[in-house]
């Protein structure tokens, strides 16, 4: 019995203890920030959406790579001689046109990985983090600067280019086929004056 | 509202007061069915905590589907979870709303892959109001998802089901 | 304290020919490799042994070795024929501050090993969650059933290296 | 006169307010009092070893800490370990350092959860909303650093990502003069009202060689009495250098070993944490973060088994390497796991009322057990 009315009052002075914690945090300043009205402000190194500065990159592939959860779909075309792609803001040339840049920021685990590896820091994740959306589809990002009738146009002028260089290689072929058979018919006379290829061939930035 | 639909065709100003009435009401009392699932569910407690305070909106964390109206899938659903997510969202009374939080939720994130036993997006089991990104998206981002989703409360229609 | 040598030294002493090596080449930690169908009274031993008394099972994780022959079944989906499956054993002693693995090999096909749960009450789950990935059996565990994947996923055992994942399960579609 | 009452099968979970996750409990019970518990877990299987075996080292970082979300500094920081090991890579000076005030940071914020989780299933509301507001704080240090709040991608193998932001060590410092009387705060509040004492002392009594036995391990096991923490049993990283003490419950409210016990192990761990954090603060020397990080990770052919001492316990990653960029399996002894594997055993002969104190007591992170 004695021991039922210790707990109880117990129970009360302890309770009694606690509310005075509790009271004494009505004369501290509250510590919710109204959200919609007043926004936090984010550090520098914020990792929140993707975003892709296009003039920069150069298609490597290095971020594609990186990305553990293959959210990134890059896809690029060769630049046939003759087009000037410009440089990046840090003196890197261009050689392919990027003609699919897709980041599917629904599966993006925003990990970073993708930013690092990047040669001219054209990727990297801002402070943005309001892009709720009432479709999927619209988290799918599409960061070419082309217009799509580009796209098919670089695809189109690469495709033919490569035609063109196939014939040519083939017109090489074949002349050198009949220049052999020449050079077996005027035997022993070693005039090998063959074509040169074409030497402006596009040089092949590596991936 | 059958026999509404049959009268109103066009919205008239009763329907469209009333309608704004319960629209209004609607949206400034989502409750909301507390169901953690993964990491989003710690960051959807930091949001009904004191930094963010999702009581502010009137979202109150409800423990039974019942008494709630939307239902926040914070995490992955896995295919063992997933009959019983679906199970909860019909258990919940008409109108209801979901709101897909994070990257798993909406497509299976960084399992979408090679997870064998993730299911890749719950919009495969219910269908969702708003899919909020981020892995975890920030509570912000959270609160953010949840105004959208106000607004598309906002323009609902007794009589017409206008799309957002 | 004892070595691993010491105490493979002691090992082979008693159980002879389940016993089978000591693998000291590796980076990091020696294995001693068992017998699968010994290792419970090899575990005994090292737990009831005056010096030994490994009182701790640290972790237990079956391993796909992927050892065997590749081949093609009729939907072209590769599959391992043969080779083995391991399970690997860390036990500590809180008391002598030593630790040691061990390791046993089974056959792909028929995978069996004794199960050491009576030993440690922690090697039920242990054991389920390497049956329920790699299909290990263990004999006389008390209730080898699924652990993690559903009570009722028949597609197999997913962490084997040649796991096809179904297309649908329960009407929901698995693949993205 | 004895009442027979039928066994009755209850289920609790997968979707339940205090089962901290997806877990479903299969409680059998004569009457009010339970007879046995069957947990149920796989509801949060994500496959990670699957994807570890698909994924390079460094992008198996971001999966690890999706594993334990409440503190994934920490598992990050014992996966990079068994890397390190394996490889045998030495780390700058000044990596360990911050390695160690992360972690503990991370211990804290980890514990802050769990303690205020606690509350609020025992029917306290309040301190959850006071431990949520503290852990603000460890989460805003984190994410000056970092750029993310709670998963981070931040300790790599080799080094850390980012060095300190300037301002990390001022903040810290603040952070823990001002956390000192929260703690306090906590135990007037919280641990000491005789309500939640009657609720959880003498409850769920976990005697020192079950513990053992089942492979406990963590706060569950000191509040048993025993004093195993791989801090000072197997130090890692530079954990030898730091002066503090390991808390063991001893009984103070009921018997050793009871739900009160596991609380207020929790509550000592994190002043000693600070303690760290302080020691640490003081001694971390200047230097490069990523000088050793290397290139290409490749490690050799072998295996390795490395654990440290998460908020939760032994955390164990055995790496199996075949010497190619991918592991060939990486399996986790995961402390939650083996932790829940004891509470039917915890649970016989209680109140269903208790399950959710007893449950909640052991702190379990779903997570981590399905993986």
């Amino acid at each position: 019995m004695k021991d039922y009315f210790l707990k109880f009052w117990q129970g009360l002075w302890t309770i009694a203890i606690g509310m005075k914690v509790t009271f004494k945090h009505l004369f501290v300043p509250a510590v919710t920030i109204q959200y919609p009205t007043e926004k936090p402000e984010l550090p520098e190194r914020e990792r929140n959406r993707l975003y892709v500065n296009m003039d920069d990159c150069i298609g490597c592939l290095q971020c594609e790579r990186a990305c553990p959860v293959d959210c990134i779909e890059i896809e690029t075309v060769k630049a046939v001689p003759g087009e000037d792609l410009g440089k990046t803001s840090n003196g890197k040339k261009k050689a392919l046109w990027v003609t699919k840049f897709d980041i599917d920021i629904a599966k993006c685990c925003y990990c970073q990985l993708c930013v690092f590896p990047c040669p001219t820091e054209c990727i990297y994740m801002t402070d943005v983090y309001e892009f709720s959306e009432y479709e999927r589809d619209n988290l799918i990002y599409d960061f070419v600067t082309l217009t799509p009738e580009e796209r098919e146009e670089k695809k189109k002028n690469y495709e033919e280019f490569l035609a063109k260089k196939e014939a040519e290689k083939a017109e090489a072929a074949r002349k050198k086929a009949e220049e052999a058979a020449k050079a077996k018919q005027e035997e022993k006379k070693e005039d090998k004056k063959e074509e040169t290829k074409p030497e402006d061939k596009p040089k092949d930035k590596e991936e | 509202m059958g026999l509404l639909d049959k009268q109103f065709t066009d919205d008239n100003i009763i329907v469209t007061k009333v309608e704004d009435l319960l629209n209004w009401a609607r949206l400034s009392s989502l409750w909301q069915m507390g169901f953690g699932l993964a990491c989003c569910a710690i960051e959807m407690m930091a949001t009904s905590a004191s930094h963010y305070d999702f009581d502010r909106f009137g979202v109150i964390p409800r423990p039974s589907p019942r008494q709630s109206d939307v239902i926040i899938v914070s995490g992955t659903v896995t295919l063992k979870m997933a009959l019983r997510v679906k199970r909860l969202y019909e258990q919940m009374p008409d109108p209801k709303y979901v709101i897909s939080m994070g990257s798993c939720s909406n497509c299976g994130g960084p399992y979408w892959e090679h997870g064998y036993h993730v299911l890749k997006g719950v919009d495969r089991v219910i269908p969702v109001d708003v899919y909020v990104p981020g892995c975890p998206p920030r509570p912000e981002a959270l609160l953010e998802g949840l105004l959208k989703l106000q607004e598309k409360i906002r323009n609902e229609s007794l009589v017409n089901k206008k799309s957002a | 304290m004892k070595t691993p040598e010491e105490i493979f030294e002691a090992l082979k002493n008693k159980f002879g020919e389940a016993v089978i090596n000591l693998a000291t080449d590796q980076p990091v930690d020696p294995y001693i490799e068992v017998a699968p169908l010994e290792v419970d009274k090899v575990c005994k031993f090292l737990f009831e042994e005056e010096g030994f008394e490994f009182n701790s099972l640290l972790n237990l994780s079956g391993v796909d070795d992927a050892n065997g022959e590749k081949v093609k079944d009729e939907n072209d989906n590769d599959i391992i024929k043969g080779g083995t499956l391991s399970v690997f054993y860390h036990l500590e002693s809180t008391i002598h501050r030593h630790k040691i693995v061990l390791k046993v090999s089974t056959d792909r096909e028929n995978p069996e090993v004794s199960s050491v749960e009576d030993i440690w009450r922690t090697a039920d789950w242990h054991e389920r969650e390497a049956y329920d990935m790699f299909g290990i059996k263990f004999l006389n565990h008390h209730n080898l059933i699924r652990i993690l994947m559903p009570y009722d996923w028949e597609a197999g055992y997913p962490l084997r290296k040649d796991y096809q994942n179904p297309e649908f399960y329960k009407g929901m579609k698995v693949p993205y | 006169m004895s009442l027979k009452t039928e066994e009755m099968i209850l289920n609790m979970g997968p979707q339940h307010p205090s089962t901290h996750g997806v877990l479903r409990l299969e409680l059998k019970l004569e009457g009010e009092i339970i007879t046995d518990v069957i947990p149920h877990i796989g509801y949060l299987h994500r496959c990670f070893e699957k994807h570890a075996e698909a994924m390079t080292y460094p992008q198996i970082i971001p999966y690890t800490d999706r594993m334990d979300y409440l503190a994934s500094m920490y598992n990050e920081f014992g996966y990079v370990l068994a890397v390190e090991k394996l490889m045998g890579i030495e780390v700058p000076e000044r990596v360990e350092y911050i390695r160690v005030i992360m972690g503990e940071l991370q211990r804290i914020a980890s514990h802050l959860v769990a303690l205020g989780t606690y509350g609020a299933d025992i029917g306290a509301f309040t301190p959850f909303l006071f431990c949520f507001r503290d852990r603000e704080h460890i989460l805003h240090l984190f994410e000056i650093t970092s750029g993310a709040r709670l998963l981070y991608n931040y300790i790599w193998i080799g080094g850390v990502s980012h060095d300190l932001h300037p301002d990390f060590l001022r903040l810290t410092k603040e952070f823990v003069d001002y956390f000192r009387p929260k703690v306090k705060e906590l135990n007037e509040l919280l641990t000491f009202n005789q309500i939640f004492i009657d609720r959880t002392a003498n409850v769920g009594v976990l005697p020192a060689e079950t513990a053992i036995n089942y492979g406990i391990t963590g706060p569950n096991l000191r509040a048993s009495g025993v004093k195993w923490d791989l801090r000072k049993d197997d130090p890692y990283s530079i954990y030898d250098r730091f002066d503090f003490e390991i808390p063991v419950g001893n009984g103070e409210k009921g018997t050793c070993g009871d739900c009160w016990d596991r609380y207020y192990v929790r509550v000592k761990e994190m002043e000693e944490s600070l303690k760290i954090i302080e020691q640490a603060i003081e001694q971390i020397p200047e230097g490069d973060v990523t000088s050793a990080i290397p290139r290409r990770v490749k490690p050799p052919a072998g295996q390795v088994y490395s654990r440290v001492e998460n908020p939760r316990g032994e955390l164990g990653y055995f790496i199996i390497s075949d010497g190619s960029v991918n592991p060939k399996r990486v399996k986790v002894r995961a402390p939650s796991f083996v932790n829940l594997e004891v509470l039917g055993e915890l649970c016989k002969g209680h109140m269903v009322a208790d399950v959710v104190a007893i449950l909640g007591s052991i702190d379990i992170v779903l997570g981590e057990i399905d993986r």
